[in-house]
């Protein structure tokens, strides 16, 4: 066990990988001898040489075609989009060709590919340094999602990301890269996809989260505490596949759901979380489902702050729900 | 199997140039590449099949350059090479039966006709979007070439892809890594209903390649000998760790873009009648006559053989069951996911209930 | 009035607003010459010349880029994308700049484009002849997102968007181009946005949808009629702005809902529906909200039948969530 | 103004040239600029503005190109031309202002510091993501040419960007339509931490023109008057209806990438002293000396008066109101959509509750 921060531990996920793994591949802008824009990848050129840690042109759509080249070779190529705002060059790669691959060959050609991305806001970086686009990828078949939200599951779901055999979107709270530190086991230990972590269980009403929104909602929860309500916390996690079994089973004991997430609300993924709900736990449920979420604009510079779900909004949208039934 | 002459190792005239045996067997795969043309054609226009993209024009680029190749190269093609398919032994029930999208398709029936893949010969699967696979290739190379594979990947694309995002990033990536990589431009003069003049004002596409560090080749691409020897030499390139090449192969479409296209909207009869008098096919076969190698009567013997083969190869695909329709759901990833399985639960009932009288 | 079809609608809309607005021009593959793929655009290049009809190069990032600075310049782009699988090049285009340039530059630059792509299954187009990809769109904010589905509709709408300030998706249901006619106001007789159309009204049930699966909609409400069931079926049009009012206000009558669309499932512009019943019409429903849509795996070649909403889906769905309560 | 004399309008000396005056008039603006760059370095480091992205080297092709534009020509800019908008008669408090997002910002507060807009000098509005600008330049183009006016629309863009989408795309649409485009290339050797050499590996970025059927040119960048000649020509050739041009400008990025970047992980010290000897203010300070055009006494007054300029611009948007929390809402459409009115109104409850005791 070592302490470490989020982004070191994408750091040693990565190195890990590349040890236990001569498959294993690093390509991206920045990510060789610069380590980096976030030292996401530090370290790793000189440990692992030119032929495994690939410097690339200004390209998404050939970081994100060539990767795919690689998966196909055999390679296990780690692509990283320097923010998840400037994956949309690549966006027809991994929505036409990632996505479809194993599928439309006939399961002939599957095709594995990591995609790793800082996304979020909370760092003043206006609209193009601070985008959850998330959606996009979920409403997508054939990628998987996935968001961890604290140091260890960081490491084991980027382990699970690298040894699956599907497509995967992996997104990484930038807004916490550091501020957030923890345990981090030595060694392999894997993150299952499919699996939400409860952060803390209570009574009156569920709080659904994932990556940032994380250590929001958890403060929101203990400010809630204090007024009287028993909020459930639960980290999704992987959003894609998606853990409908425990999102039910938390609203069949609280009876009331609030959905958090930084993205624009319209289509965002609270929405299907609703929709689960509405269809699935139609009975179980007291009160309307709330989302706390970005608001329906771009992401602005000066007035993030009011962008941003907040511990306040939480709270409040949870306070409601409970007074509410 | 009729196109198994045309099989891409090296022959006895060893790795450059064609015999005249591979000569032969190059136009037997041009004929049958040619008769199945026609024939898919038909099958559209009868409802019996559900889209064509025919390659007539092409067929000298087509099984020329396959031929340059080896077994383990890998193919990464646009929708209009099934003869390069053919050359590299797949067989042609497998073409066939997902032209059908029947059971027996190696894709499943879950792609379009002409959008193959066929993985025991390396040939990658095709998409629509035009010009992905370009930077799909490159990938493919690097990799080839960090294993220390002596191996080249090749890709096929129109006039029309030179303009998409991934030509671009592709022969950028390939130049500066040096990909053993070559690109195979089929400049058939049509992107649908644009002319190569209106695509780009670079004097040749051949050129482009200059901008990314590397040559670029224009070819007669309706002699099969001259691809032949332009893909030998790019892979020896490559596979000597020289780089890639671009090479612009200047044919002809004659038929229409697809089933769905009508060429006399756009382009007049003559310039088709004029590419007509280039036909890559006829000219082989004026050049195998010349040359002794071929008389009318093995001539016809080659277009009954691939005839034959042709009806005995839609006959099977249409007798070949439908696909299920639950495998749907499989292969959207490795194993179904919960959300999966209950999808499917879903469209079992459905099914089931449509079944009920 | 005239009786057209959908296609010949959204043709005689195109060639009404360049007659009577010289800034009006069309820019796509294959729209001059050769009319459209789909003759969307026929007569057009003969009627007003290259100047104002270009066939471009095959790069969809060119033409929504250059569509973008034609419109700063003070033209008004119809940029036609062949197909809406074919957009993914100049998605960049689309949600970093078309989406965002009044926004970022305070106002300063409006940004009035008009993409139009057919889009939607059933014409045995496979993977990429055949997708519903309107929730990344919807998702994004500053686009407007239209979705027209009958001719009278097909016209107005497109009139709308042209004369609108903002930029406009503009997604056209190919699989209804033809076999859908109706009768056609002459002149610029324009449907306003944000209005959902009552396609029938009834009191047990309401069907929500768009484009082509309106006809399957109707079609599910005649034979629910014939059981005894009463469908009410709301034609969105405008999914962005959404008339979340005629949403709410049906479900208030009703008590029921059923959302159907081709797209996917998970994260749909479904699940956006559901949300909002879920958040605001909570205390009317009576039953889960069914969703019928496509399911989430790529679009199928040979079994989009299986694949895509049919009447009896519909149908079914319908019976139940009137069963439930 | 601090920078009017560099107003780019025809001078004494007519269409070409720069006469002594104008020389004279670009060394004020350089050295604004250079103030305001390190100025900023500063602020952003005192957590005064946000980031910032220096233009340091980059000075004289910044003025030299800006002084070769007409008023009526539109600037697609990246984020480093803050120094064009200053030639373009900016005024320096807009640009602060935005610098520090403030209610007097054009932009509202909206993006982050250097992605301006300025509508009245048709400075189009920035984006980060590379390149996005360059197809934009060439549709407001196209549409110039199409309504007839006698302008140009010129777009910047760095090394890096040459292997974006839009430059393929923009670059090919332009030799398509003969669009009245300037391509310019700031090629500062560097793309955050990748080298030129890697970024492609075509022998120069001008070259690429070749490509698209239009002619390319290399300039020494830190040649204020070179600039100012290649881009004057590239214009005229623009406005007369013979086409695009790309013009590589060979400069070098003094400083960081942007305040978030730590060059010296990349870069020898070196690399940037050798660079530093071709300084292009340095350059341009000299040679105005060696024709008597500035003496020491002046050259200090500039300096000085870009000081003061700077500081009271500074002092300016610091006590500037900050952008209204509501005003969030506004600019996503033409007029609010009910549902953004809610979400107004859900807002401003919170910021209500929030202010409460
Ligand atoms: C990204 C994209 N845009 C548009 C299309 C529609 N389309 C299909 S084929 C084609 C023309 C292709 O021309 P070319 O590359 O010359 O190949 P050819 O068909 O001539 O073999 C177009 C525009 C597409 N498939 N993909
Ligand atoms: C599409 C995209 N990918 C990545 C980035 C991150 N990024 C910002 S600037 C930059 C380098 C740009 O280099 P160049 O074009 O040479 O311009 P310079 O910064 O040198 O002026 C990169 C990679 C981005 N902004 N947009
Ligand atoms: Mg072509
Ligand atoms: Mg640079």
């Amino acid at each position: 066990m070592s302490e470490l921060t989020l982004v070191q531990a994408v750091n040693r996920g990565l190195a890990e990988a590349m040890r236990a793994d001569p498959d294993v591949l690093v390509l991206g802008e920045d990510v060789g001898v610069n380590g980096g824009v976030f030292r996401a990848t530090d370290g790793l050129l000189k440990e692992f040489g030119a032929d495994r840690v690939l410097d690339t042109p200004l390209s998404e759509t050939g970081i994100v075609g060539s990767a795919i080249g690689m998966a196909l070779y055999g390679l296990k190529p780690v692509a990283e989009i320097q923010f998840l705002d400037f994956i949309y060059p690549a966006f027809d790669q991994i929505v036409s060709e990632l996505a479809k691959m194993r599928y439309r060959s006939g399961g002939q050609y599957p095709c594995h590919v990591v995609v790793r991305a800082p996304y979020g806001g909370g760092i003043k970086g206006g609209l193009y340094h601070s985008q959850s686009t998330e959606a996009y990828f979920c409403h997508t078949a054939g990628l998987k999602v996935v968001v961890p939200s604290t140091p260890a599951d960081a490491k084991g779901l980027l382990l699970s990301a690298i040894a699956d055999e599907d497509p995967v979107i992996f997104l990484e709270p930038k807004r916490i890269y550091r501020s957030v530190t923890g345990e981090v086991p030595e060694g392999a230990t894997r993150v299952p996809f499919g699996q939400a972590r409860s952060v803390r269980s209570g009574t009156d009403v569920s709080l659904f989260a994932y990556g940032a929104m994380i250590p929001v909602v958890t403060e929101a929860a203990t400010a809630l505490e204090a007024e009287g309500i028993s909020a459930e916390v639960l980290d999704l996690r992987t959003l894609v596949p998606l853990d409908e079994e425990a999102v039910l089973r938390s609203v069949g004991r609280t009876g009331r759901a609030v959905v958090v997430h930084e993205a624009a609300r319209f289509c965002g993924f609270g929405a299907e979380l609703s929709a689960l709900l509405a269809e699935k736990a139609f009975y179980s449920l007291k009160a309307p489902i709330a989302r706390v979420t970005g608001y329906d604009t771009p992401f602005p510079y000066a007035l993030e702050n009011v962008y941003l779900p907040s511990v306040e909004r939480v709270v409040a949208a949870a306070r409601e729900t409970v007074r509410a039934s | 199997m009729a196109t198994s002459q045309a099989r891409s190792s090296p022959g006895p005239d060893g790795a450059e140039g064609l015999s005249g045996e591979r000569l032969v067997g190059a136009y037997r795969t041009m004929v049958l590449a040619r008769t199945l043309d026609e024939r898919c054609l038909a099958l559209q226009r009868q409802g019996r099949i559900g889209f064509y993209a025919p390659h007539a024009g092409q067929e000298a680029t087509l099984v020329g350059s396959a031929l340059a190749l080896e077994p383990d190269d890998w193919v990464f093609p646009a929708y209009r090479e099934l003869a390069v398919a053919l050359v590299r032994g797949v067989p042609l029930q497998a073409i066939i039966d997902q032209l059908f999208g029947n059971a027996d398709d190696l894709c499943r029936g879950r792609q379009m006709p002409n959008h193959f893949a066929f993985r025991d010969q390396r040939f990658v699967s095709a998409s629509s979007p035009i010009g992905t696979q370009i930077t799909q290739a490159v990938g493919a190379g690097i990799a080839a070439k960090l294993r220390k594979a002596p191996i080249a990947t090749i890709t096929y694309f129109g006039d029309g892809a030179t303009s998409s995002n991934d030509f671009h990033a592709g022969l950028n990536f390939a130049g500066v890594y040096r990909a053993p990589t070559v690109f195979l431009c089929q400049n058939n003069e049509w992107a649908i209903s644009l002319p190569r003049e209106q695509q780009t004002k670079s004097a040749t596409l051949a050129m482009k390649a200059e901008a990314y560090g590397f040559p670029g080749v224009v070819v007669d691409g309706n002699d099969l000998r001259a691809v032949h020897a332009a893909v030998r030499r790019a892979r020896a390139r490559a596979v000597a760790g020289e780089g890639p090449t671009l090479i612009e192969a200047q044919v002809y479409r004659l038929g229409p873009h697809s089933t769905s296209d009508d060429p006399r909207r756009y382009r007049p009869d003559a310039q088709v009648d004029a590419a007509r008098q280039r036909d890559p096919v006829h000219r082989l076969r004026a050049e195998l006559g010349t040359a002794g190698l071929l008389d009318d009567a093995a001539d016809a013997k080659i277009a009954e053989e691939a005839r034959a083969a042709l009806t005995a190869a839609i006959a099977h695909a249409e007798a070949a069951a439908p696909v299920e329709p639950l495998s749907l759901f499989d292969d959207v990833f490795a194993r179904r996911t919960p959300r999966l399985d209950a999808e499917r639960a879903e469209a079992a009932q459905h099914l089931a209930e449509a079944k009920r009288p």
